[in-house]
């Protein structure tokens, strides 16, 4: 173990995040729920990203009073990655939540495995 | 600065715009952009690739007002140029191939969608071809994979649905341990453009610290850049999103889509970690491994398939397999056949599903063997196109294929360790490849005397017959003088270093 | 003394077997591998019914988990797999966590050049007070032009899954009607004094993007909540009036093609060296820092006509 | 050059016309003119392609290079002494049993697939014969698998179609495993084109002598398979009684002589002085020695005449192998000599058989008696044939024999070098047991044979031509052993 775990506990908990959703993803059949599980990861890894971002007693990087020393402002770069990545988010959320839809308007299932039986059955 | 050099800009925005442009067209309106912007940007990559060969020297291209590390960066080598040229043929010849297809499965109100999908996956591709910058590659890396799955289920049967949710699924997990990865490398080394983290990774090695996550960064990038191209056993989802798909889309996704991402992997262990680090890492065991399993099992599979189309599929995934077996040996000379491999699966995979689908189109519409019984007497052309595909998968000299597993056996005789396993395992696969093709081609000039299908002559699919013509054209120049394409593969590599 | 064998028995041992293998008649791969004969194709429908009957009651003896041992194992199997597996990962990324640089110090890596050019000269090369806003519309523009094409081909996909042809339109239409709320006093009441408040603190989000926190993003989220709820309120009869399937095809055609454009006039200009002759302005005024703000308003257009596009989708497949 | 490359390409162009021409001769009159004109123009082919070859085989001298594969991997023509015995084995029986089939394939349907294949193989063989390096070889032992199968499975049949099948199954795991070897021999050496004797760099013997001699060892037993050597000899019996008469002439005659050729020219490659008296030469003389008894021994049992005569091929041809095992320079010419003898012999007593069947549709051995009052010419015919495959002297197959016989004895190998030559005699007897009663049993029927019922059943000119020309020639190079000794030196000494 290394000597930041306890410093870095914001990670960490990002990190077990991830791995909550990645369980969600693996271990739930509901397909609702196993797109929450996704959600759940891509928000471990803004967590992770908004983390990486913070510097102590620094406030946000938006320049008040003409003030440009790096002494004042926290790193933007994660931020603006953290704005891009949920924009990403939403769209494949927007895509599997219409996916789903269209699966059970077909099949009235929320359980993959079920539809693949069906499908297996249809022989097609 | 060269007015040749912007054209991997060019070709980039050109096909994204056109994706905009083709949202208000009619379907033919946009079908025509689509070709010509295809054919536009690969004749573009053509000039780009002869100016690169003749200065000899890559560039770096700013997107922006600003240097690195500020501004984003794209960057243009032999590699990416020949790289992008390649694909926009092979999208062109697939596009051509299934055109024919496309009414028939596809509502005509969505005709224009489909071609927006094909022109952003286009931009999406040649992004990833040129980009500099990780987080620009995650960026498209998500482009690619919803245009992959807006392609797999525009055909709208419960097949291909299920299969995109689980396409899309698969993908999710690889893009989230991806830009995880990204993340952790970025921690560590503050940049993302591609040549300012190789510095300071150079740096982190040196002074021998961050060694754990460093490895667990590379070891996540890879792992979901191996879930996206469907190493083996990530490979659930293929079967049927290539099986069930329109055609023209199954020949792009196995031919690029999955090859897009293997190329960002490529570009990501030579130009983001360096390849001796890279090797260090023994993330290459892994890889050698599954891709060896990939190898026997996705044959296995396709053996016992009773479906045309999917066995074809299955054997994408052995081919897959054969690819990361060359990155799995650690040399220059494994990935030059990987590389090679590369494009002459391309090749060959897209050939054989536009050639089965003229099969299947004189069965009845129906993919399983015993209706295909001698269905190229009653296609000739599309029968002649598969069996050449087959020969080339089976390795038989003057095709591509032969070269292939030329290149990756002389690489394996470099490797000490690895090299008994990967030729008797490139061996059985090998064998195993001519028994589920051969068994096919056989079937498919086996007369039947009483047929309830109708056959189909040149005159109906002139457009058809010649796209199949090219790709054998394709398949037997691959084959046949591939010293060039060698050349330029090891010339592109030496330019990523 | 001599034993006689029947040929049954005779067949049954070793010698016979390996003359045969000997001879060529009969060898291991018989049946297993490519020696599977191929049967005559044979036109006959009930035995295909009989046969697809046959599957069907295979496939159900198959999936029927409650009876199938195997299967049952296998989900065990799976599940304890999978949750191993996932306790490991947490594991490693602990360790790795534990081994990245202290958080919340300014020693780290991620505090190099890179950030401090962006905090330092932000405000002077991109004309942005809001230095995020600066960094992801001028520095990083590229990611961003991508991450707009990621919304586009999502709608476009969406749009593939859920948009319905004519007939089919008039049927959701009905179902619509008989499901969702209709003319309720007080959401109607409530949303005519929010929707417009809502959707003018959105377009001050978006046009506020280069000054403070903001940008085109959240206020187009912010406009499309808006507009949602008005359809939620007053139906689709109402929307209809001013937004259509065409209204949104433009606007985004509109917007993308004007954001393309822009930066691929700025990139090319910035790439070979060539000047710009887009003003920054004076930093802090509304009209500053160059192409910032048409962008913001170009990718807040594109976002609200999108959730909204989504919403309605989703309930009814058009609008 | 152009000579080698018309001769190679002529044919196959031929066979792919006829192929696409392609429709399968109709019944009635307008089919009859059709067949006409498909055997004519198969018939000029076969004639013009038999010709360029000889001119080839006379006047080509030097080697030269088509193209580069890959930048040190070039293919390459050269005719050679071994490359101009194979390829006037080939240019005598193909013909043969080419106007054979004319006869014969009367009644087959898609006559076309079978002439264009029976071309497309044509021109494969001289591609194989005149490749000058491994790489090139090995394009052409390949294109011979794949051309030759639909020969095999022509029929359509059930058993046809996994005989052709098994056929490549065998083949392809034989080829790749000498691909195999020949990655390893690349890495060990200069150049890939054949030599006279070892190709090997010293430095690489020294350093992997026991990697090379097992790669050495996986190269023969993959070349074996299409040779039939032991463990992988089960595709013959398989392919040969499916096939059509002329096909299995063909293939037994000169295609699996491909894989003697192959092993001359790896033998070659590794070089005598590399393998001689290594554990690669016993186990290899082993093998084959298993083979020539054991495959005399399953004819002997064996009802079916063509599967019968499968097994002799594979028991002959295993005579060749071990005259290149003993590698001395005496069993070598043996070797050589039983490639023609063999190769004449075996086309004939096919070509026999295929006439019994056309003309009485009799199969197993035991429905023949009395066969050589019907037919006595093509029984004579037979007869002679038989007397050279035992090995009695007037015909070429006691020259060869004789020649491995002594060279065996001569090699002074501590066991096989007497062993050899007592299992060759023993094999030899078998043969003549195997062979012999069908002439005994066919010309004296016995008493209670029934004379009334006896009708001459002499088949037609195009079948019995080439048998007696084949059977001449078998017989020829018996008597005149020195018409073909300028060959057969050459060959010995330029291998």
């Amino acid at each position: 173990m290394g000597p930041n775990l306890f410093a870095n506990y914001g990670e960490a908990v990002s990190a077990i995040l991830f791995c909550i959703g990645f369980t969600n993803l693996l271990l739930q059949t509901n397909l609702i729920k196993k797109i929450i599980g996704l959600n759940i990861m891509d928000s471990a890894i803004y967590l992770f990203l908004a983390e990486k971002g913070y510097i102590t007693g620094r406030v946000a990087p938006i320049v008040a009073d003409g003030v440009t020393s790096t002494e004042s402002y926290i790193n933007p770069i994660p931020s603006g990655l953290v704005l891009t990545g949920i924009v990403v988010s939403v769209s494949v959320t927007a895509l599997m939540l219409s996916l789903t839809i269209r699966l059970y308007t077909r099949y009235h299932t929320l359980d993959l495995d079920e539809i693949s039986t069906q499908l297996k059955r249809e022989g097609k | 600065m060269n007015f040749i050099c912007n054209i991997p800009f060019f070709s980039i925005l050109l096909s994204l715009f056109s994706g905009t442009v083709c949202s208000v067209l009619s379907a033919k309106a946009a079908k025509i952009v689509n070709r010509v912007v295809i054919l536009a940007v690969g004749l573009m990559s053509a000039i780009l690739l002869l100016y690169l060969l003749s200065t000899g020297e890559s560039f770096i291209y700013w997107m922006g007002h600003f240097p690195a590390p500020w501004g984003n960066e794209i960057r243009a080598g032999v590699l990416e140029a020949g790289m992008a040229l390649f694909f926009c043929i092979i999208m062109y010849l697939s596009m051509a191939g299934g055109a024919h297809k496309l009414p028939g499965e596809v509502v005509e109100s969505k005709h224009n969608l489909y071609y927006i999908l094909v022109n952003l996956l286009l931009s999406s591709l040649l992004a990833l071809v040129y980009t500099n910058d990780m987080f620009t590659a995650y960026v498209f890396v998500e482009i690619n994979t919803i245009s992959a799955c807006g392609l797999i289920m525009i055909r709208q049967v419960g097949r291909t649905i299920e299969a995109a949710v689980r396409y899309m699924i698969m993908s999710l997990l690889g893009s989230g341990l991806l830009l995880f990865g990204l993340c952790i490398m970025y921690d560590l080394t503050g940049h993302l453009l591609m040549s300012n983290i190789k510095e300071s990774v150079g740096l982190i090695v040196a002074n021998g610290e961050y060694q754990i996550p460093l490895i667990v960064s590379v070891a996540l990038m890879c792992t979901g850049l191996c879930i996206k191209s469907a190493l083996f056993p990530f490979h659930a989802w293929l079967p049927d999103a290539y099986g069930y798909s329109t055609v023209s889309s199954a020949a792009i996704l196995s031919s690029l889509v999955s090859k897009g991402y293997i190329f960002l992997l490529i570009k990501i262990i030579y130009r983001v970690i360096g390849f001796s680090v890279f090797n260090s890492t023994r993330m290459i065991d892994v890889l050698f491994v599954f891709g060896l399993m990939g190898m026997i099992f996705g044959s296995l599979s396709a053996i016992k398939e009773n479906d045309v189309r999917r066995m074809i599929a299955f054997s994408s995934v052995a081919q897959i397999g054969y690819i990361y077996m060359g990155f799995g040996m650690g040399t220059q000379a494994g990935m030059v056949a990987s590389i090679f491999h590369i494009l002459s699966h391309a090749a060959t995979k897209s050939l054989l599903f536009i050639a089965a689908i003229g099969l299947t189109d004189v069965s009845g519409g129906s993919r399983r063997f015993a209706d295909l019984t001698g269905s190229a007497y009653r296609n000739k052309w599309a029968g002649v196109a598969f069996t050449a595909g087959s020969l080339s998968m089976v390795g038989v000299p003057l095709f591509s294929g032969f070269i292939s597993k030329l290149l990756f056996a002389q690489a394996a005789v470099q490797v000490e360790g690895k090299m008994l396993a990967s030729l008797i395992v490139l061996g059985i696969s090998t064998v195993l490849n001519a028994v589920y093709f051969m068994k096919t081609v056989i079937r498919i000039y086996t007369a039947t005397t009483e047929t309830p299908y109708e056959g189909i002559t040149f005159r109906h699919m002139k457009a058809y017959a010649v796209t199949l013509v090219f790709f054998i054209l394709l398949n037997v120049i691959l084959g046949v003088s591939s010293q060039p394409v060698v050349d330029m593969i090891g010339q592109g590599l030496a330019m990523f270093a | 003394m001599s034993r006689k064998k029947t040929a049954e028995e005779y067949e049954k041992t070793f010698a016979f077997r390996f003359f045969r293998w000997l001879s060529g008649e009969k060898d291991p791969y018989i049946g297993n591998v490519e020696m599977q004969p191929q049967k005559k194709y044979e036109p006959d429908h009930e035995a295909a019914l009989r046969r697809e009957k046959e599957h069907d009651a295979i496939m159900d003896k198959v999936y029927d988990t409650g009876h199938n041992r195997w299967l049952h194992l296998f989900h065990r199997l799976y599940q304890t797999t999978s949750v191993l597996f996932c306790l490991f990962l947490i594991a490693l990324l602990l360790v790795t966590v534990s081994y990245l640089p202290a958080n919340g110090t300014v020693t780290r890596p991620v505090n190099n050049e890179v950030s401090a050019r962006y905090i330092e000269k932000g405000l002077e090369e991109t004309g942005a007070v809001n230095i995020v806003a600066g960094m992801i519309l001028d520095y990083r523009a590229f990611d961003t032009l991508g991450e707009s094409h990621v919304l586009f081909v999502a709608t476009i996909t969406v749009l593939i899954l859920l948009r319905l042809n004519k007939t089919e339109k008039d049927e959701a239409e009905v179902s619509d009607r008989r499901f969702e709320p209709k003319n309720d006093a007080i959401l109607q009441v409530v949303a005519t004094f929010l929707v417009p408040v809502i959707i003018i603190f959105g377009i001050y989000i978006i046009l506020n993007g280069h000054l403070g926190p903001g940008g085109g993003f959240s206020g187009g989220a912010v406009i499309g909540a808006g507009l949602v709820l008005y359809l939620n309120a007053f139906g689709f009869k109402k929307t209809e009036r001013f937004f259509t399937e065409k209204t949104y095809k433009w606007v985004c055609f509109f917007s993308l093609s004007f954001y393309c454009l822009a930066k691929s006039y700025s990139f090319y200009t910035g790439a070979n060296h060539l000047h710009s002759v887009i003003p920054k302005g004076t930093p802090g005024a509304i009209l500053s820092s160059g192409l910032i703000l048409p962008l913001n308003i170009a990718v807040g257009l594109v976002v609200a006509c999108t959730i909204y596009a989504f919403y309605a989708m989703f309930r009814k497949g058009g609008f | 050059m152009y000579l080698i490359l018309l001769s190679i390409l002529f044919p196959a162009a031929a066979g792919l016309f006829l192929l696409i021409r392609g429709r399968t001769p109709l019944s009635g009159e307008k089919g009859n003119t059709d067949r006409k004109t498909l055997l004519a123009l198969t018939g000029c082919f076969l004639v013009i392609t038999a010709s360029l070859v000889f001119a080839s085989l006379l006047t080509v001298k030097e080697g030269f290079t088509l193209f580069f594969l890959t930048k040190t991997l070039p293919i390459y023509f050269r005719i050679d002494g071994v490359g101009r015995l194979f390829s006037l084995l080939a240019v005598i029986v193909l013909p043969c049993a080419g106007f054979f089939s004319f006869a014969y394939m009367k009644h087959e349907e898609r006559e076309s697939r079978y002439y264009g294949f029976y071309l497309l193989v044509f021109g494969v063989l001289n591609g194989l014969c005149f490749a000058g390096n491994l790489i090139t070889f090995y394009l052409f032992f390949e294109l011979l698998t794949l051309s030759s199968m639909p020969l095999v499975l022509h029929s359509g049949s059930k058993e046809a179609v996994m005989a052709g099948l098994k056929y490549l199954f065998y083949s392809l795991c034989g080829a790749y495993a000498a691909l195999f070897g020949i990655y390893f021999l690349y890495q060990n050496c200069d150049s890939l084109t054949f030599t006279t004797d070892g190709a090997l760099r010293a430095s690489a013997i020294t350093q992997q002598g026991g990697f090379l001699l097992l790669t050495a060892f996986v190269m023969l037993l993959g070349f074996g398979v299409k040779a039939g050597m032991f463990p992988m000899h089960a595709w013959l019996p398989a392919a040969h009684p499916v096939a059509p008469a002329p096909a299995s002439a063909v293939l037994s005659a000169v295609i699996v002589k491909a894989g003697v050729l192959a092993i001359i020219r790896v033998l070659a490659m590794f070089g005598k002085d590399f393998l001689r008296g290594t554990w690669v030469q016993s186990g290899w003389i082993i093998l084959t020695l298993v083979t020539v008894f054991m495959g005399s021994l399953l004819a002997y049992r064996e009802p079916v005449l063509k599967k019968r005569l499968a097994y002799s091929t594979v028991s002959q041809i295993s005579y060749i192998l071990f005259g290149l095992a003993v590698m001395d320079e005496t069993s070598f010419t043996g070797a050589l000599f039983h490639v023609l003898a063999h190769g004449f012999v075996k086309a004939a007593l096919f070509l026999c058989a295929g006439a019994i069947i056309y003309k009485t549709g009799k199969t197993r051995v035991e429905e023949m008696r009395g066969i050589g009052k019907e037919m006595p010419l093509t029984m004579w015919c037979f007869t002679i044939a038989s007397l050279g495959l035992i090995g009695i002297p007037p015909t070429g197959g006691f020259v060869s024999k004789w020649y491995l016989a002594l060279g065996s004895l001569e090699s002074g190998l501590p066991v096989f070098g007497v062993l050899g030559p007592v299992i060759l005699l023993l094999s030899a007897l078998l043969t003549a047991g195997y062979l012999l009663p069908l002439t005994i049993h066919g010309f004296f029927p016995g008493a209670d044979y029934d004379y009334g019922s006896l009708q001459k059943k002499e088949p037609c000119k195009l079948m019995t031509v080439p048998v007696f020309i084949l059977t001449f020639l078998s017989v020829l190079i018996g008597l005149f052993p020195n018409l073909v000794d300028g060959i057969i030196v050459m060959a010995a000494a330029r291998r």
